[in-house]
């Protein structure tokens, strides 16, 4: 609880403080949509966004196996379970009008309109965005990148939560929370490049997914408090399970990463190249580090390693040199190994699958990374590497701001709902674990 | 010699293995199993009603050990097991005649 | 016994009587192959039906995984041995004969003849066809979805039919049922929108791979006759595995709604949004459906879920706006809930794995539904919606003579395969399980 | 030990034999990397190929859970460990050093030279090699190959390589072994079409990938001695996971092999067919063996029966018709088969994972395939069937070469790591298994 | 008191565990084990000859109740676990010295 | 009667079955089981220190036979489970008061 608080009153402060510091952005910079738009289809750029909307689809399932695969073998099912009911809910409600409120109009900087509520005016043949795909496949991308930051969301909850509770959170959460950063950061608000205010970068939804999922799961997790201490088993109960869940999310990232241009073009191949080698150093680096303070890796580490890697590269990925990706890969390692032992042993939150370790401070080591060594070869704002200070700044702000908003609102989303329904298994439930309890359904049989 | 069979907690496994290390008690046999106690289960509450889960995870532990040390696996094991919580488990003694080596050194 | 002799007399009078009433295609009606084909290959088109054919390629080796998840630990061996010789046999038999039988020539509306067999006159690089993709790669597509239908009439069997028995029914059945309802539907025969006598329409497979597998299911699970009270086991033995076959499924089905137009362009985009979005609404719809009627939700019920939707948007995906879309996935998940109760508990047939349940009963229900919401935006026969009433009692009748036919050969096959060899376990096989007492090869050592 | 002396004699013997031999490759003959190569980018193959260098990572941690699944369940994590570890570890040398000594100029006709190290020259946004991709997006598709190369070599080793001792290993064969192999055969040496002295084929990676891999696992098994025959147990721990690994595997062939040729266009298409069609009929001939041989056929066996069509398809992939793949993939089965009998039973060697009784057998079966049945009309060097001796004799001369050089270096790299680290498991770790004993992680809890 | 060995068939579990229940007997430890009985497995035929499956799976039950309540407890499980084929399983009865809980209410 | 429970290495169970088997004893039922023996485990050295594992996978035979069979039971275990290593596994016996089949023929 402390900890939470103390996090929310630095955040807010800094958000604060920067918003003031910071200087407006220059109209010229090129919106990340509209990159090489022209509003004419391009069938290849269509081919590649549907074959990265698969991709990302992938990733949420995929998540329930990793999450599942590190938690009791009682946890299974339920993990499951709230990770495809998740993405669905958080699905169908982007598409009724989630995406709407992200990318149809702005009000105050701050989210969108109802124009494109209950997919009204969201052509399949043509683009109202400039775009070179329809509207009706960006709004699928999109889509799936909502339902994967939901289910991310899940592993804080982990074990404790009520399906229920959490479904109910989920679907508030995607029109209060995800919508709006989808909107600042993405749809012309506030933290986009093209119309905001401040001058920030987030390719891939370094701040939009990682940090935004992070910050929540943390919010929910101290609604919540923490797990029996006899619920808590520190060994994975399969690692086959995680693994392949592991690397699946890690296949999915290449649509995460490369659908986020929604194009085939040069970008893409920094794109993919970028996040490749940065996951790999990062796994290398993470390896490194267990050998040094452990004497052996594990396979829980590696996996923890590269997607530590692929949580800072995401909001960099256009914008940085291959060399570059490999320092931010090495250095998301180091910071993500510390950082999930400090939220384990000191931060007082029962963080359970370390959402806001690895997404959480990945996610902003990623973001200051890109104000960092986001090159001038590759965007009009590049990083303090190559002079600009203006983008170093900025992210600081936008990683402020995120955290503060995220925070916030999840955290009275979660408190409201423990208002009106019970929010968590009473301690037999927790110790029999929800596959049983909650669906009558134990995993392995 | 008896054996003795101890039914505990998984999550206590670790705390009676380094216990009876302590005292000396080396050789054991850990057998993963399903019980249910006197309450026969937990109820759990839904929606439609409530249902029973009467098959709760466990740990069974086999010692055989020489007569005289009997009580003393006992007590450790009672302490090292005890959470203070309904379903803390049983333990059985069973005799036994023979103890044999496969390999005599 | 009793039910099956029902469905066919059924079925029989329902096609007899619907041949009659039917008004002749008209000669306008697009054909689906000929979409917006030139017959100059276009690399981008190419390119995605090669993805989808990955895709489709997918969905056999996953139902593997999805039904022998559902099925007793001792039955997952012989499930995976089943799919995958299957896949192969159907395959192979389809690019040396079944091809030709569907797309080549037209006897009697009915079947195709010799003209491709062997892979002869079916080019690498051009199109006989008319199709902006080689012939060759066609093949490969339309090879992919006969293995795949053929392992899922192997769920209706599962564990009593003896592997060799079900390898010879696969084979006779998929020159003797699959390839004729090909050529039916899609090789210009008797329900083919083009030349058919029956207005109908089927995008991408609910009459040729779900009513068929499904209606097939149910006749050799007949000539099979039940398992022993003491084999059956309600509950799967591995969730995960369930599960993850399930999600494969999805992914996969991307590419078989997807690719079945053969070719990018908006229609693609339709298929998508109406693909994804109905097996979505469905998941929603089945959990709800067992929240009422059971309490809670489970992972089987879920999977059940958002495949009944997408089972029944398969025939309409192309031809249905995304909220007819959601309207189907979410009728279809209240219909199969209740269809794979009434096969349970009242039908008589052991469907093991809710073959009928699932596939037939939600390819019933999607085929009717494209009677109804076919738009007349989207295609040139449209639904009663939009005031079609030929469409809809085509559809009625395509339907019957599916069933009719299907049933009727697939039960002759498996019949006569039963005079020539032994075609189940004996009891003690049954109890050991598939795996052991066929295999000699367990699954977990 | 015998044996492996054996090997290496008769294959030195056939290469030195060979060389003189050889007539002098003709001018004439096209460069399989210039294929249809203009240098300008295209939109559709860049796509293509990013899909393809997606399936091909996806075989890395495929070949985990393959490997893995066949092993002990004290095993599995540390197959694990090995793979992903591998993988990242060789992709990063590759990127760093790996590619250019096998991309770039030309030493000897052995090696390339340092001109694209640590990625300088490899641009994003066109290629200096006068492809239709990015070199960068062809340094990351090669790169996967590179580490699935690795990971195929660890299967030999199995259950007894300390994981430091054979991460030294992969990173100095990566080197020292691998990139002189891309060389010679696609970057312009000995063995490649073009520049090449030797008449010789290899589409995918029969040589570089395939027979490389093999006799490098039967080189370090040879140094590292067999495991205790406590310790090896016949029977797969897990058949699910064995099966998933190897659906996986069957999946990525498809990127593997069809991303070769870099291009989406006619070829392409060529090489699916042949590799589905292979690989099918493959399966089918295995499980024929079994039939007739053991009266039943297992799952494992048709892994076996599927993986031995796809790699003896890979080096002929291109140049052969459907009807000859089909021949090609049967006949790879039954050597196969036969191979991985003698490797177990005669050879003395313990090939834990049976890589050479596939890769190396049937993917030496392959280039002499190859060498048989290149046909005039997909080829300028054709094969024997086409009257084209030179091509014979070339594989025959590459397969003695390729033999030769791998196992020599292969089994001197492990013989002087052995001089400076212990690379097994003593006894004791070896009987409870990598999992516990190096890495303190069991698979399942 | 007595510790009740039963081998039964793993479909006839659940109605054995309510069996009983409604006996009132509710304590109980279930294993999963592999068995062979006195044919030694089941026999079965392939093409190339027949072979012997000796590992069945069953559940073992291990139930310890009060001497008076042995008989009781034989006859119920002997009832609710007959399918009246051959493998429906054995019962033993092994003396138990002591039981105790480990944590004394 | 006996309850022989012998506690053997998982690669020898099959010879031990089937030396079982030759000699008539048929009837048993085997359990998966960890165990830890008079070493308390196998030490394992790493870079940062030793550290001990003492959960060795071990197979658990329980056969009940009569007592004039018993000591040939352990004879025939003990041939066929020895591989001369520490770990091979123990034997223990306990007595059975009654044995009854569920389907009597
Ligand atoms: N009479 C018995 N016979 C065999 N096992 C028993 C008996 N009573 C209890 N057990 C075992 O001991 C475990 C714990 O029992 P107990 O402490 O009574 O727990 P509970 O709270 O479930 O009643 C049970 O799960 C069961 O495995
Ligand atoms: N003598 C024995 N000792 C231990 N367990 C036995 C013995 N005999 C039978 N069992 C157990 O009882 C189970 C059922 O035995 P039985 O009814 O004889 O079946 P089967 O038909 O296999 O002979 C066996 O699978 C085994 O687990
Ligand atoms: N006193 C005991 N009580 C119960 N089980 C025992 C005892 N001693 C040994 N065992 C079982 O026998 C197995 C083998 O024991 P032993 O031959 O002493 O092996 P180790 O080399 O591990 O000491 C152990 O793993 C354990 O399962």
């Amino acid at each position: 609880m402390k900890l939470g608080i103390m996090i929310a009153v630095v955040v807010v402060a800094i958000a604060s403080v920067s918003l003031f510091l910071l200087p407006e952005a220059s109209a010229e910079t090129a919106e990340i949509l509209a990159d090489d738009a022209s509003g004419v289809l391009d069938h290849t750029d269509m081919t590649w966004v549907l074959v990265a909307t698969t991709l990302v689809f992938m990733m949420a399932p995929a998540l329930a196996l990793f999450y599942g695969g590190m938690l009791r073998k009682q946890s299974m099912t339920s993990t499951i379970a709230q990770c495809i009911m998740g993405v669905a809910l958080v699905f169908v409600i982007w598409a009724f009008i989630g995406y709407s409120l992200a990318f149809s109009g702005d009000i105050g900087g701050f989210i969108g309109d109802l124009g494109f509520a209950l997919m009204h005016n969201v052509p399949y043949d043509s683009s109202s965005l400039g775009l070179t795909i329809p509207d009706m496949e960006f709004l699928m991308f999109q889509g799936m990148f909502a339902g994967v930051t939901a289910c991310i969301v899940i592993g804080a909850s982990a074990e404790r939560a009520r399906f229920s509770a959490i479904m109910l959170f989920l679907a508030l959460w995607s029109v209060l929370v995800y919508a709006p950063m989808a909107h600042m950061v993405w749809g012309g608000g506030l933290l986009s490049t093209a119309g905001g205010h401040i001058v920030s970068l987030d390719y891939a939804g370094g701040m939009v997914v990682h940090i935004c999922a992070g910050i929540t799961g943390v919010a929910i997790a101290m609604v919540l408090g923490k797990r029996s201490s006899r619920t808590i088993k520190d060994r994975p109960h399969s690692i086959p399970w995680m693994y392949l869940g592991a690397i699946l999310l890690w296949l999915g990232w290449i649509g995460f990463n490369g659908g986020s241009g929604l194009a085939v073009n040069e970008t893409l191949v920094i794109v993919i190249a970028t996040t490749i080698i940065s996951s790999m150093v990062a796994m290398l680096a993470w390896g490194a580090m267990q050998v040094l303070h452990a004497g052996r890796v594990s396979v829980s580490g590696m996996c923890a390693g590269f997607l530590s890697g692929l949580v800072a590269i995401t909001p960099a990925c256009a914008f940085v040199s291959p060399a570059s990706a490999a320092f931010i890969g090495a250095t998301a390692a180091i910071v993500c190994y510390f950082g999930v032992i400090f939220m384990r042993k000191r931060s007082g939150v029962d963080d359970a699958l370390d959402v806001f370790g690895i997404h959480g401070i990945g996610g902003i080591w990623g973001a200051i990374a890109t104000g960092i060594f986001a090159s001038s070869m590759l965007t009009d704002t590049p990083g303090l590497i190559d002079g600009g200070v203006d983008l170093f700044v900025g992210q600081l702000a936008a990683i402020g701001f995120t955290l503060a908003y995220c925070f916030t609102v999840s955290f009275v989303i979660m408190k409201a709902i423990s208002l009106v329904m019970r929010i968590r298994y009473t301690e037999d439930e927790e110790l029999i674990g929800g596959d049983i309890a909650e669906h009558g359904e134990s995993a392995y049989n | 010699m008896k054996m003795i069979v101890a039914i505990i907690r998984p999550e206590r496994l670790q705390s009676v293995k380094d216990a009876l290390r302590c005292n000396g008690i080396m050789g054991m046999t850990m057998i993963q199993v399903k019980g249910r106690g006197s309450q026969s289960g937990v109820n759990i509450s839904t929606r439609t009603g409530i249902f029973r889960v009467d098959e709760i995870e466990k740990i069974m532990l086999e010692i055989v050990v020489e007569d005289d040390q009997k009580q003393q696996t006992i007590d450790i094991i009672k302490e090292a097991a005890l959470t203070g919580h309904i379903g803390d488990g049983r333990i059985f003694v069973v005799p036994v005649e023979e103890s044999i080596k496969v390999h005599d050194e």
